[in-house]
């Protein structure tokens, strides 16, 4: 029980990255690697806000929130547009988000240092005892602002008119077009809209896992599993990976081993993907001939 | 005769084609190990040679077949392990343990091989991706094999034919005989049927195998193929630093090879030679950057898998297209393109 | 009026379109018949900036669409239904609707035509709530309809609204396009059923590996032999 | 076939400008007084605080040095290479050093797998090495004639750590919990074997690998199995992660922690998680020891933030190396090794170093400190030969 | 009761996809060395019938026999070496191989991969490498490609890309060819070579099974036509009797018989 309860607040923080990875990839068709990096520049810039300039958690959540948005649009129009104006093989595109991983993760470097950054739990770290549990108010702040901007995703998506527009694109992406969407608007729209999801992953997770230059690649990683596992480019489908993943991690370190918690993991998830090629929580697709 | 771009396999076989390549790239291994003088660049270029190998094999299966593969850093560890623990452990000789290597290699390329034929896309990325990290983890944990993060130490240099290979020189002379023929080899392989087998699948796996190819088959084979390459580079690599360990083969070096791939060209075989020396090149060639070296390397990066995005051999037979154009006739494109009209 | 004037399109270095000319008056029903591989499909995409034109003018209102961008050719009244749907399947009924009216402002407009799309299809009424894709295929169609309706085009453009759909509702396709042209729509139809669309065409076109081999009012061209010879090779 | 050959000449000619682009110049001269010193470690990447730290250390040091003509009539001069903490790249940098900048002696590296990897080609072209950080077992090990070790001994940390354990605190029940590095591997390793050489029941031997987040599994284990004591091996992002969440869980253990966490950074990550934490250091940055006192205040003037123990010794590295040139009054590499292996009677930052027969430094004296409101509170101090 | 020999039969094949029954108890005798066209409406099921044949989608009921046996449901390349091979109705050519190289992957079931003799340069390997261009240049001549074989297929107009994608399909040496709307986008210099092609195929014994559009070109060519409407047979016969077939013209043209009347 208390490994299901810790496999919560990871579960929420690898959700909110894989939805990032399966919004871009559903709507721009692109696989976005940097996705991990957003999560690290939205932890700094709320470090920025909130640490050092002593900014209401709130509104450095809000503004971190938004500039990495920013961020994202601008990697979207720089990088990914000429791309695709070129039409280059989907492979330069994986480079290409690799190559924006570097850039953000040694930018940081340069700029914030080597050193971890502490970053005080707005709710503070003392831990609340239930029985033989132990409950910890940041993993109740992660797991419930997590909802939150889940929800906010899902009430965006189906609700304004702009995420309906992504929605569509996502779904059928000349239809769309005929409906008078602007689609390069839509891939930016998706690429700030998924950063934001990052940021807000990053600035949750900062109190537990401290800010760091590299902190992007693992949960980057993380995150791209449980939204391949969730089935790339299925919204609900990513929210369930990243808890499935958060609680598959916690029992298999917990009950297993926990050097190979995360080969335990790995080879899960090739059994998964072997077996239900695409993804544990999506329906298939039929191929036209 | 149109010439095309991206491929090796318009390229008509001429008798005594692959003798001549070889004795000419050996010929220029030759020479070049007389203008390197320094040996700081003799091991540059030595790991130019290891990595060439390893992407090679990536090519063959990424740029070819079109199976794309995130974790070749697995198979290159494999190599590496399996080289430097036989022939520490079991005193077994260098080239049986190069060719044991090869072999547990693609016996490991087979078993992820068979779980990725289901999958294409970024299905088979994460397939792959989770390939290597397990390898690594488990080089990591198993410590009783492995010796755990410390890895292996100690691995002695090899001697081949009775030769002690003992300098930088000695070893140039080693990985690029090894460069050689694993360059012949994936050349003759890439024009003959199982190249051409492979681009198929990789341009239409139903149509393919509706002309009777057993696709499976042929992907799991390009990763037997592919992971044999790296296997060999990983126990060359085991040998040439002396140690290994987990390391040398994270999710960052199979970027790089991937990297080293797309950036030289994956459809060719000689891009992968010029992407490995690329990269490695300018990697160190940054280094007067400090700091801001990365952050350089990244833009370049993305510059060029945009501006070049058929890779740099790709670029070379453009610019050469160009080149054959000019100076002949193109009476046949002429001829072609009124046909088009006509139609 | 939309006129089409020497276009020629290609795919890739196919090219598919060698110089087509044709006008679709206003306020009728105009039909592009002929077999598969004809153009047709493709000249419905580069009326809608799908695919972009090598040479030649298309004249809607003044302008020329081929310089537009798709999203500002919606916006000056032409709309497509694509061939085989294209509904969002993972959106309701409602929401595919609404997509149609995305580019429009005016809410009550909206409102008005969402009331007169149910109107005219009322099988899709109570399927608001279900997702487009458990739709059966006579539903899509009319869902596809509908939406394109909800744009409050000047111009339909219909891409075989009948393919795959049994006869029972392949009437029920034409009475509804006949019922579009009432309201005073133009509409340009691409079909392979040439009786159905001949027979409620004003004016057709033939059209044979890319080019205009007959035009005619839709009534000559139903008893043209010729037509029939396209079709069943007599 | 023609464009084969194509190919070919494009690949002759950029080999050929590769060559020539590596023609060696020549300059080295034995006659000018400088001693070049090659500096090797991650300034990027996953260990990037060490290297970046070692890095300030050393030119502090040989600033320092220089400017008080601390070595004699010789100059010292750093070039520092990055390797990411990836050993193919740390060979290659200190290839570089080795070759195109022609360094003397070699600080580095900081990873163990790094070090390893350079000590190939230093032992090759027979240049002294001297690591300030690595702490591997395999480094000193192996017999190899040009490496020394500065960091401090892992099984002198691992003894003092368990003796005090059992002779001060009473504690019989323990567990590791150790990082799946080199570092913690082999500091699991010497764990055990005091735990055993002193009478402690070890009753969890857990790992994690670097970069892990979640602790909670392993902690929960240990809770389970009833160990008062918890050694701890590895850095300090981590060990603050594991007393925050040991705390949140409940669990009450005392932690211990080796020199590789104790750094003002533990603290201010840790916050009242880490209170009461025992570590062995070689270096205590509120120390009362002049030595110490001036270093410190020069690190925060010079960089405005606090050394860790990576930066104590990175710093104390280049005085030996500065003393060992002043003796050896000469940069063959033979007599310079030499040098380096007589250093005595030094008294630096972190004690007073001697070399033993295996190039590791015995003469370092160890700190036993505790954790009191958020500062390293000094117990004891020990030394190798006790 | 057919005096000539069957050569493929499909018995009561069914198939549903989700809501849409694409195959309805679908019954079809092929003679050997004949040219049967299938023709119908879009949607009518004539690609899922070909799918079913070739092994790309099972069929939820029936059974096909080739040749007197019972074909198993297998994977395709499992049917390409008893004889079965296929063209497809949106081109599916290698676009970034030659000409000739498409050609050769038809080849493929009929040519060893003498893997060690190629990787040691061997003769042997050269030897039938040489061979199996050989064939390929006599297919390719078949279609009068033989001048662009050296040409990426991307590179070729439409109707010779349709064109290199039979040569392929004949290189596999099939006795039965299924060519899915070859005609399709041809003009008519185009089509009438390819009448030519399959006439003088049918001389040589090929069994040929087709679906096409063009009307003009399957009543000229055809022994047998059989018309499927939603998924089910409606109509089977020499052209003459399927042209005037009530049901066929009300399928195909709309409302019954309008343009006669």
């Amino acid at each position: 029980m208390q490994y299901f309860l810790n496999g919560l607040p990871i579960g929420a923080i690898y959700a909110l990255v894989a939805l990032g990875y399966s919004l871009i990839y559903a709507s721009a068709g692109v696989l976005n690697w940097s996705q991990g990096d957003m999560v690290m520049l939205g932890a700094y810039i709320g470090y920025l806000l909130y640490r050092l300039l002593g900014i209401n958690f709130v509104v450095s959540l809000g503004v971190s929130m938004v500039a990495v948005a920013l961020i994202g649009m601008l990697v979207e129009r720089s990088v990914l547009r000429p791309l695709r104006k070129r039409q280059a093989p989907a492979i330069n595109m994986v480079i290409a988000t690799l190559g924006v991983a570097i850039i953000s993760r040694n930018i940081a470097l340069v700029i914030w240092g080597p050193d971890a950054q502490a970053f005080p739990s707005p709710v503070g770290s003392s831990s609340v005892q239930m029985g033989s549990l132990s409950i910890i108010p940041q993993d109740i702040l992660i797991v419930s602002v997590g909802l939150a901007v889940m929800l906010f995703l899902q009430y965006f998506l189906g609700y304004t008119r702009e995420g309906k527009a992504l929605r569509a694109v996502a779904q059928d992406r000349a239809a769309a077009i005929l409906m008078g969407v602007d689609v390069k608007n839509s891939d930016a729209l998706a690429f700030a809209v998924s950063s934001m999801m990052g940021a807000a992953a990053g600035i949750l997770i900062a109190p537990v896992f401290f800010v760091t230059f590299n902190m992007g690649s693992g949960i980057g990683l993380k995150g791209f599993v449980a939204a391949v596992v969730g089935g790339l480019g299925n919204i609900p489908g990513a929210i369930a990976g990243g808890f499935f993943l958060g609680l598959t991690e916690s029992m298999a370190g917990g009950k297993i081993s926990s050097g190979y918690r995360d080969v335990i993991a790995f080879v899960l998830l090739i059994l998964v993907l072997w077996l239900k090629p695409s993804g544990l929580f999506s329906r298939r697709i039929h191929q036209k001939v | 005769m149109l010439i095309g771009i991206g491929s090796d396999l318009q390229v008509k076989p001429g008798k005594s084609r692959s003798a001549w390549i070889g004795f000419a790239l050996a010929a220029l291994a030759v020479m070049v190990s007389w203008v390197i003088q320094s040996s700081y660049y003799l091991h540059i270029a030595n790991l130019i040679g290891i990595y060439s190998l390893i992407v090679i094999g990536l090519n063959l299966l990424s740029g070819y077949t079109g199976q794309v593969s995130m974790g070749h850093a697995g198979f290159f560890a494999i190599g590496s392990y399996v080289s430097a623990l036989l022939t520490m452990k079991l005193q077994i000789p260098f080239w049986l343990s190069i060719g044991a290597a090869a072999l547990v290699a693609s016996f490991s390329g087979m078993v992820i091989g068979i779980p990725a034929m289901k999958l294409s896309g970024p299905y088979l990325v994460m397939a792959t991706v989770g390939f290597g990290e397990i390898i690594r983890l488990v080089l990591v944990n198993w410590t009783p094999v492995t010796r755990g993060a410390a890895g292996l130490t100690g691995i002695p240099l090899p001697s081949f034919l009775g030769i002690q290979v003992t300098s930088e020189r000695d070893f140039f002379y080693l990985i690029y005989a090894l460069v050689l023929v694993g360059t012949i080899a994936a050349l003759r392989l890439s024009r003959s049927k199982v190249g051409r087998t492979f681009v198929a699948i990789r341009e239409d796996e139903l149509a393919a195998e509706a002309m009777g190819v057993p696709v499976n088959s042929y992907k799991v084979v390009a990763f037997v193929v592919s992971a044999a390459y790296a296997g060999i580079a990983g126990a060359l690599y085991g040998s040439f630093a002396g140690v290994a360990s987990p390391d040398n083969f994270t999710f960052e070096d199979s970027v790089g090879f991937l990297s080293m791939s797309v950036i030289g060209g994956n459809r060719t075989i000689y891009g992968a030679l010029l992407g490995s020396f690329v990269l490695t090149v300018l990697s160190e060639a940054l280094r007067v950057f400090q700091t801001y070296r990365l952050i350089i390397y990244g833009i370049i990066l993305i510059l060029t898998v945009i501006f070049v995005p058929q890779g740099l051999s790709g670029l070379a037979r453009q610019g050469f297209v160009v080149f054959y154009r000019r100076k002949t006739r193109a009476a046949s494109t002429k001829a072609s393109l009124k046909e088009v009209k006509n139609r | 009026m939309l006129e089409l004037v020497e276009v020629v399109a290609r795919y890739g270095e196919t090219e598919v379109l060698h110089g087509i000319s044709f006008t679709v008056p206003p306020g009728r029903i105009t039909t592009l018949i002929g077999a598969n591989g004809a153009g047709k499909t493709t000249i419905l995409r580069c009326i809608t900036g799908l695919l972009a034109v090598s040479r030649g003018k298309i004249m809607w209102k003044g302008k020329d669409l081929t310089v537009m961008p798709s999203k500002e050719i919606v916006r000056s009244g032409v709309t497509m239904v694509p061939e085989g749907r294209h509904v969002f399947p993972r959106m309701t009924v409602r929401e595919n609707l609404e997509m149609g009216a995305y580019l429009r402002r005016d809410k009550m407009g909206i409102e008005q035509d969402f009331e007169w799309a149910l109107s005219l299809f009322p099988a899709l009424k109570s399927r608001l709530k279900q997702t487009a894709g458990t739709l059966s295929g006579g539903e899509q169609q009319m869902l596809a309809m509908g939406r394109a309706l909800m744009a409050a085009p000047e111009l339909l453009l219909l891409d075989e609204p009948s393919m795959g759909l049994s006869p029972l509702l392949v009437e029920e396709v034409f009475s509804v396009i006949e019922r579009i042209r009432e309201m005073g729509k133009t509409i340009l139809l691409v079909e392979q059923n040439a009786v159905m669309s001949l027979s409620i065409a004003d004016q057709a076109y033939v059209l044979e590996l890319g080019a205009v081999v007959l035009s005619g009012t839709g009534e000559s061209l139903l008893h043209n032999p010729e037509v029939e010879a396209a079709y069943l090779g007599v | 076939m023609v464009r084969d050959k194509k190919l070919l000449s494009t690949m002759v000619i950029s080999m050929l400008v590769f060559g020539v682009l590596s023609l060696p110049g020549y300059t080295r001269s034995l006659n000018e007084k400088v001693l070049k010193i090659g500096v090797v470690g991650p300034e990027s990447g996953g260990s990037a605080q060490l290297g970046q730290a070692q890095h300030k250390a050393v030119q502090m040091a040989v600033e320092e040095i220089n400017a008080s003509k601390g070595a004699g009539d010789w100059k010292l001069e750093a070039y520092f290479e990055d390797d990411e903490g990836n050993p193919t790249k740390s060979a290659n940098a200190t290839n570089k050093l080795l070759q195109k900048s022609e360094v003397n002696v070699i600080i580095g590296a900081i990873n163990s797998s790094c070090t390893l990897a350079d000590m190939v080609y230093t032992e090759r072209a027979g240049i002294p090495q001297i690591t300030a950080g690595s702490t591997g077992a395999d480094i000193t090990g192996q017999g190899k004639k040009w490496i020394f070790r500065t960091a401090v001994n892992d099984e002198f940390q691992a003894n003092a750590l368990v003796k005090y354990a059992v002779n001060v605190l009473g504690i019989k029940k323990v567990a590791t919990l150790t990082a799946a590095d080199d570092y913690g591997q082999s500091g699991a390793k010497l764990l055990k074997a005091a735990a055993d050489k002193y009478g402690l029941e070890l009753v969890a031997t857990l790992t994690y690998n670097n970069g892990d987040k979640d602790f909670k599994p392993q902690l929960l284990t240990i809770k389970d199995k009833g160990a008062k004591g918890i050694f701890l091996w590895g850095l300090y992002t981590e060990a603050a992660l594991i007393a925050r969440q040991a705390q949140q869980l409940g669990v009450n253990s005392q932690l211990f922690g080796a020199s590789g966490m104790a750094a003002m950074k533990l603290m201010e990550l840790g916050e009242q998680a880490v209170e009461g934490m025992v570590l062995t250091q070689s270096f205590l940055p509120n120390s009362w020891d002049p030595k110490v006192k001036d270093f410190v205040t020069k690190y925060r003037q010079k960089y405005n933030e606090d050394p860790i123990p990576h930066a104590a010794q990175a710093y104390d590295t280049v005085y030996i190396l500065a003393d060992a040139i002043k003796r050896s009054k000469s940069m063959a590499p033979a007599k310079l090794r030499e040098a380096i292996s007589k250093t005595s009677w030094l008294q630096l930052v972190t004690g007073s170093p001697r070399f033993n027969g295996r190039g590791d430094d015995v003469g370092k004296r160890l700190l036993i400190t505790k954790i009191q409101d958020g500062k390293f509170v000094f117990i004891k101090a020990v030394t190798a030969g006790e | 009761m057919n005096p000539e020999k069957v050569i493929l039969q499909l018995r009561d094949i069914s198939k549903r996809f989700g809501g849409l029954q694409a195959l309805d108890n679908v019954d079809l005798s092929v003679i050997h060395g004949k040219i049967h066209g299938i023709i119908g409406p879009n949607g009518a099921g004539k690609t899922t019938l070909f799918n079913v044949i070739t092994g790309l989608v099972k069929p939820d009921r029936g059974e096909i026999r080739f040749e007197g046996k019972t074909l198993p449901y297998s994977a395709p390349h499992r049917l390409v070496p008893l004889g079965i091979c296929r063209t497809f109705q949106n081109i599916r050519v290698f676009k970034e191989m030659t000409v000739e190289d498409n050609v050769l992957i038809g080849q493929h079931v009929h040519t060893p991969t003498p893997v060690l003799s190629i990787l040691a340069g061997r003769k042997h390997a050269r030897e039938w490498e040489r061979k199996a261009r050989e064939v390929a240049a006599h297919a390719l001549q078949m279609m009068g490609l033989e001048s662009k074989s050296h040409e990426l297929a991307k590179n070729l107009p439409y109707g010779q890309q349709k064109l290199v994608e039979f040569a392929r399909a004949l290189a596999a040496q099939p006795k039965v060819v299924l060519l899915d709307e070859p005609a399709a986008g041809l003009n008519p210099a185009e089509k009438s070579n390819l009448l030519k092609i399959m006439a003088t195929l049918r001389e040589k014994g090929y069994t040929i099974i087709f679906i096409e559009h063009d009307m003009k070109l399957v009543m000229n060519i055809c022994d047998t036509i059989s018309v499927l409407d939603h998924g089910k047979k409606i109509a089977e016969g020499e052209p003459k009797n399927v042209r005037n077939h009530p049901d066929v013209i009300k399928a195909y043209l709309g409302k019954g018989g309008a343009l006669r009347a």
